[in-house]
């Protein structure tokens, strides 16, 4: 190492002697390329040569690597994720959409909120904790580049069995990073899922949501425009994380780029995460942004300076190209080769083009808040991303060739397997009788799905900057954005792997009317809708088909609910060996809430309320709870969806809250009318005594069905025949079950269970397992 | 106050505001204390809680103002980091400790007020039962037992946990308050309780109310 | 009665933000010759039996499993003085 | 250069809820013959000069004045070998 700095001092032919530089790479076309080490395919390796007209610099070919990965370039999925483009009105309130680096909602009184949710899947696997918080770091710079102050997060998890000896390092681990970043950050967690299934147990999923908001004029743009612009970095220095692969192109034949002939140092795969960095950076980005000191800003995420570099000159159009110069890159391991530096995934990066004018006010406000910004280059009018090292040109692309990206239609086919899989209903043996029910709610309550998450989710700061109007365990967040209007937006995510890999079609708009549902239930209006598509390999005809019915109904159902979808991220190659998870798309849905004092809980509050089922319960269990903890059956069709049912849900909940006729309001989903009830009862700390006639002939049909479109509220008696009548002007079918009282939950001619012995099993589940 | 890494600190200036004072904001990095009568430190993670809570913001430029002032009389609060600074600066004795299950914790406590005496407690009374949400990592307080005797013997536990402390708190200790009482550290967010929309109570306004009425009372004699 | 010390220190091309806190905290307090800050765990093990080999080596099977996490750190053992 | 060691434990008469952690997950591993484990810290200090008296006393003020807290720690200084 000692010798790295002597070579960095001279600029001029000592350091270009031994760097694969341009004019190397057009010298020695015949050079031998660790591409397909790097994970470029023949195809994709000649496309770069046919690009340049030249075989590609290490550089080059480590920035082309990395931005047509399926990562950055989404090549297996861009051709479905068209479909997702919103149509006419569905457009009306945006500001900025898919391709942004989160989509930008128009939520009136001039404020914007953009929220996107994104995975780190793999990485939570290798290193829980650190995989984790650097996961919750991503997303919320990404909301930071839309010039939005972050003001929440929520984490979407899945895990292998609750049981499973590796379930007790990743689960933990994992919520101790997304604790430690986000509470370190000062953002309010406030809610997200947690479940368990087999196919998780060498795949855990990590989706983390971030949600910004902003005044309108705020809105920046990832954009390189005015030659003569600088170009900053700014926040961490860059080492050498997460650049495992860069060290092949060290170790590969034509190896120059050290320079000394040395082994590649290890390079390792784990990305540390420092959330007080990130916490300066979000205040100083606030800053910059209201003085008005950049012009375009974009967050390093995956691939680094590479992305970054490339997506900003990309954006700027077809003239506008940029020049850096690696040198002046701050390093904290000297070593670093181009090609590293170009793919170092080191976390608590921005990148901002800056006009010479403001220069010196951008540096003040980085100086406040300590934190380190450099010019690396500047914004040209030649069209070209330029790159030099020691005097050496490294990289010289139209930088539009790196940022598109190839896009493949890959085969898809309908395993034949679906169709087994529902014809194989659940037709088990159902309980029967009081006791067996009573039995079956038990079971239900303290699996690990359905228990308390409070061991989880105590370990979140929810309630931080003061604005936390609902959180975990209700069925959404609500934030208030506004302390004098009291205008709010709502959040929920859901996601239900089994429905999914039943139908992946339905299963996705399950999905999407679960969380558009669960934000109906706070009294906000659902409005706009976040995904993560977490799926297996793309290279399995089988796996495509899932994610193409699931983006095929995602569409339609967004469609029908008329609300657009703003963004997402795609995670594929969730698989062990052979074998692919769950499809497993998470939406998130946004809604606005016009006056936060109106919110609705999910706890049953009053006592003597008259307790109230609303929608349609049918005999739906595949893909039920009680299938899956009862039996272990996955088989048979998912319930039906009505959107349009859900529709009128909605309004009806919006509707009465704003009346303020609702007590509260729970929706009805995993497991049923049991569940809800149990939770209300438990949250709100009071019992009630109901009669399932009303809901269905069949009791079992009554309490575990998971028909969609469904929720359970209280209204105070007087009220109760104005909430019904208003019900049914919302063609909402409305059936009195009960009422509030006592401290057991109570079912007529079956059971009674004290709330006690709920509330033991419920809340023992986590405890017992993870200390 | 706010340092690198406070993130409470909005929390206790609308708190401030809810109790019909002026909320001035100081910066670490500047040694005037702005002509304030009396200074919060707010919760939050200052400097990321790297080394120790509160041992990287006790060396900031502003303390070297504010540990005088505050020895000099000056009403000091520190809530959460807040409290953790003000014991690494030794103004508040003892010291905060990993929580005993060794997880970060937020929950609704319920607190005792046993000291209605202090500049920040004066409007509660004595026994007076508070709900009010923690959220800490580091909240468990130790010291030596002469020292626990000293501050029990002399009144200067301010609150403490109704039920056992869920971090494992000696003598289920909350907050604790220097010998005049100018000074409170706690571990609960009495900042978080100021209205029911967004926390469990609004019982934790009486700490800035406490205070606000001090100086009022104090402007009304002159 | 052995005592065994399991030091265990980030691997050095891990970042080590809390290391670098503390740099910048030293050289804030004019500690300004302090060049690198690391910061790691240690860990005091008393273990049953004579402070010999089968000590060490058990100390060892316990840091490898428990006490350091070898995707990112690195671990060496020492009896205490 | 000289690389200074400082080990920070907490004093013997203060709780230590993660030694106590890690004792009883090694029992749980099979670890029975270990009887105590107390946690501290470590840190590697690079300091500018020679390995000398004038590094360990650098070493022993900022240790005393930054890296523990006297309250409830101890530390001691060595040389890296
Ligand atoms: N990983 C998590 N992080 C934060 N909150 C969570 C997490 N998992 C579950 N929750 C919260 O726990 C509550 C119950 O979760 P769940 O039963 O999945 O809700 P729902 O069925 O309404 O989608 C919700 O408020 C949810 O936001
Ligand atoms: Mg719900």
């Amino acid at each position: 190492m000692s010798d790295s700095g002597a070579e960095r001092a001279p600029k001029g032919a000592l350091g270009a002697r031994n760097t694969d530089t341009v004019e190397v790479a057009a010298a020695t076309p015949e050079a031998e390329q660790p591409f397909k080490e790097l994970g470029l395919t023949d195809d994709e390796y000649a496309k770069v040569r046919q690009i340049l007209g030249r075989r590609p610099t290490a550089a080059e070919l480590a920035l082309y690597s990395v931005m047509w990965s399926e990562h950055c370039s989404y090549k297996s999925s861009k051709v479905h994720l068209r479909n997702l483009a919103p149509r006419g009105a569905q457009a009306g309130r945006l500001l900025a959409g898919i391709g942004a680096n989160a989509g930008v909602v128009d939520i009136g009184q001039g404020y914007a909120v953009t929220f996107k949710i994104e995975s780190h899947n793999h990485p939570s696997f290798v290193e829980p904790h650190q995989g984790a918080a650097t996961g919750v770091g991503g997303i919320v710079r990404d909301i930071l580049a839309m010039g939005a102050r972050p003001v929440a997060v929520m984490d979407a998890l899945r895990f292998g069995p609750a049981d499973a000896h590796d379930t007790a390092r990743v689960l933990p681990g994992v919520v101790s990073g997304i604790s430690f970043y986000g509470n370190c950050l000062g953002l309010p967690n406030i809610g997200g899922e947690l479940s368990f299934d087999p196919c998780y147990a060498g795949n855990p999923l990590v989706n983390a949501l971030c949600v910004g908001v902003m005044r309108h004029a705020d809105l920046k743009a990832a954009v390189a425009s005015g030659p003569g612009n600088q170009v900053v970095l700014f926040g961490s220095r860059t080492g050498p994380d997460g650049v495992g692969g860069a060290s092949v192109l060290a170790s590969a034949t034509f190896a120059g780029d050290a320079g000394d002939g040395r082994a590649a140092a290890k390079r390792p795969s784990v990305q540390v995460g420092d959330p007080f960095m990130e916490k300066l950076l979000i205040e100083c980005c606030l800053e910059l942004f209201a003085g008005d000191l950049v012009e375009g800003i974009q967050d390093l995420g995956a691939a680094g300076v590479a992305c970054a570099t490339t997506e900003l000159a990309a954006g700027g159009g077809p003239q506008v190209g940029m020049r850096v110069d690696l040198d002046l890159v701050p390093l904290r391991d000297p070593s670093l080769t181009p090609a590293e530096i170009l793919m170092s995934e080191s976390q608590e990066r921005m990148m901002a083009i800056v006009t010479p004018g403001k220069a010196g006010e951008f540096a003040a406000v980085c100086a406040k808040w300590d934190v380190e910004a450099t010019v690396i280059g500047e914004v040209t009018g030649d069209g070209l991303l330029t790159m030099t090292w020691r005097g050496g040109t490294v990289v010289s692309i139209p930088p539009q060739t790196a940022a598109d990206g190839p896009v493949y239609s890959r085969p898809l086919a309908r395993p034949s397997a679906q169709d087994e899989l529902a014809a194989d209903g659940p037709a088990m043996p159902r309980p029967d009788g009081g006791a067996a029910l009573r039995q079956a709610l038990l079971a239900l309550l303290g699996s690990p799905d359905l228990a308390d998450k409070a061991w989880v989710t105590q370990q979140y700061d929810a309630i931080v900057r003061g604005n936390t109007v609902l959180a975990m365990p209700e069925d959404g967040g609500l934030l208030r954005v506004d302390e004098d209007t009291h205008l709010g937006i709502a959040l929920a995510t859901d996601g239900n792997g089994r429905y999914c890999r039943l139908d992946p079609y339905l299963g996705t708009q399950l999905a999407l009317a679960e969380a558009y549902r669960n934000v109906a239930m706070t009294g906000a209006r659902p409005m706009a809708v976040t995904n993560c598509l977490n799926f297996g390999s793309p290279e399995d005809p089988g796996v495509m088909w899932q994610l193409a019915e699931a983006v095929r109904g995602l569409a339609a159902g967004c469609a029908t609910l008329g609300i657009p979808v703003t963004g997402g991220n795609v995670s594929l190659y969730n698989q062990t060996g052979q074998v692919a998870i769950h499809p497993t798309p998470v939406i998130g849905v946004l809604g606005v809430h016009d006056d936060v004092r109106r919110r609705v809980c999910a706890g049953f509050g009053a006592d003597g309320a008259t307790i109230i089922v609303l929608g349609e319960t049918r005999d739906e269990l595949g893909g039920s709870a009680w299938a899956h903890v009862a039996h272990g059956h996955l088989g048979g069709t998912p319930p039906a969806v009505d959107l349009a049912a859900e529709q009128r849900l909605g309004e009806l909940i919006v509707a009465a809250a704003a009346a303020g006729l609702l007590a509260s309001a729970h929706d009805l989903s995993d497991g049923g009318l049991a569940i809800a009830v149990a939770e209300s009862c438990l949250r709100g700390g009071n019992g009630c005594s109901i009669a399932l006639d009303g809901v269905s002939p069949q009791a079992f049909t009554a309490l575990f069905s998971e028909s969609a479109g469904r929720a359970v509220v209280t209204v105070r008696p007087e009220q109760a025949a104005e909430f019904v009548a208003l019900a049914h002007s919302h063609d909402v079918p409305a059936a009195a079950i009960g009422t509030v009282t006592g401290d057991s939950l109570q079912v007529h001619g079956q059971f009674d269970i004290p709330l006690d012995e709920l509330a033991a099993v419920w809340q023992g589940t986590l405890p017992a397992l993870f200390g | 106050m706010t340092f690198p890494g406070s993130l409470d600190d909005q929390d206790a200036a609308r708190a401030v505001r809810y109790a019909g004072a002026e909320p001035v904001p100081l910066w670490h990095a500047d040694r005037d204390l702005r002509g304030v009568d009396a200074v919060i430190l707010p919760g939050g993670f200052s400097y990321g809680d790297y080394l120790r809570c509160g041992a990287i913001a006790r060396f900031s430029p502003v303390m070297g103002s504010l540990v005088p002032a505050a020895r000099a009389g000056l009403p000091v609060l520190g809530i959460c980091n807040g409290f953790q600074i003000l014991c690494e600066a030794h103004l508040l004795p003892g010291a905060l400790t990993r929580n005993a299950a060794l997880r970060f914790i937020h929950r609704d406590v319920r607190l005792d007020v046993v000291n209605a005496g202090t500049a920040w407690t004066s409007g509660y009374a004595a026994g007076q039962s508070l709900t009010v949400p923690l959220k800490s990592g580091e909240g468990a307080y130790a010291a030596d037992p002469e020292t626990l005797d000293e501050l029990e013997r002399a009144g200067r536990v301010v609150v403490r946990y109704a039920q056992a402390a869920p971090n494992g708190s000696a003598r289920d200790i909350a907050g604790i308050c220097s010998a005049e009482g100018n000074i409170v550290g706690l571990m609960p967010h009495p900042e978080h309780a100021i209205d029911p929309l967004t926390g469990p109570s609004a019982d934790g306004l009486g700490f800035f109310t406490s205070i606000v009425g001090a100086f009022a009372g104090a402007g009304a004699a002159r | 009665m052995a005592r065994v010390i399991v030091d265990v220190m980030l691997k050095p091309e891990i970042h080590d933000p809390q290391g670098e806190a503390v740099l910048s905290a030293s050289h804030r307090l004019g500690f300004g010759n302090v060049t690198g800050v690391r910061q790691g765990k240690r860990f005091e093990l008393d273990i049953d039996g004579p402070a010999g080999e089968a000590a060490l080596a058990r100390a060892e099977e316990l840091a490898r499993e428990l006490l350091a996490n070898p995707v990112i750190e690195e671990f060496s053992l020492s009896f205490a003085e």
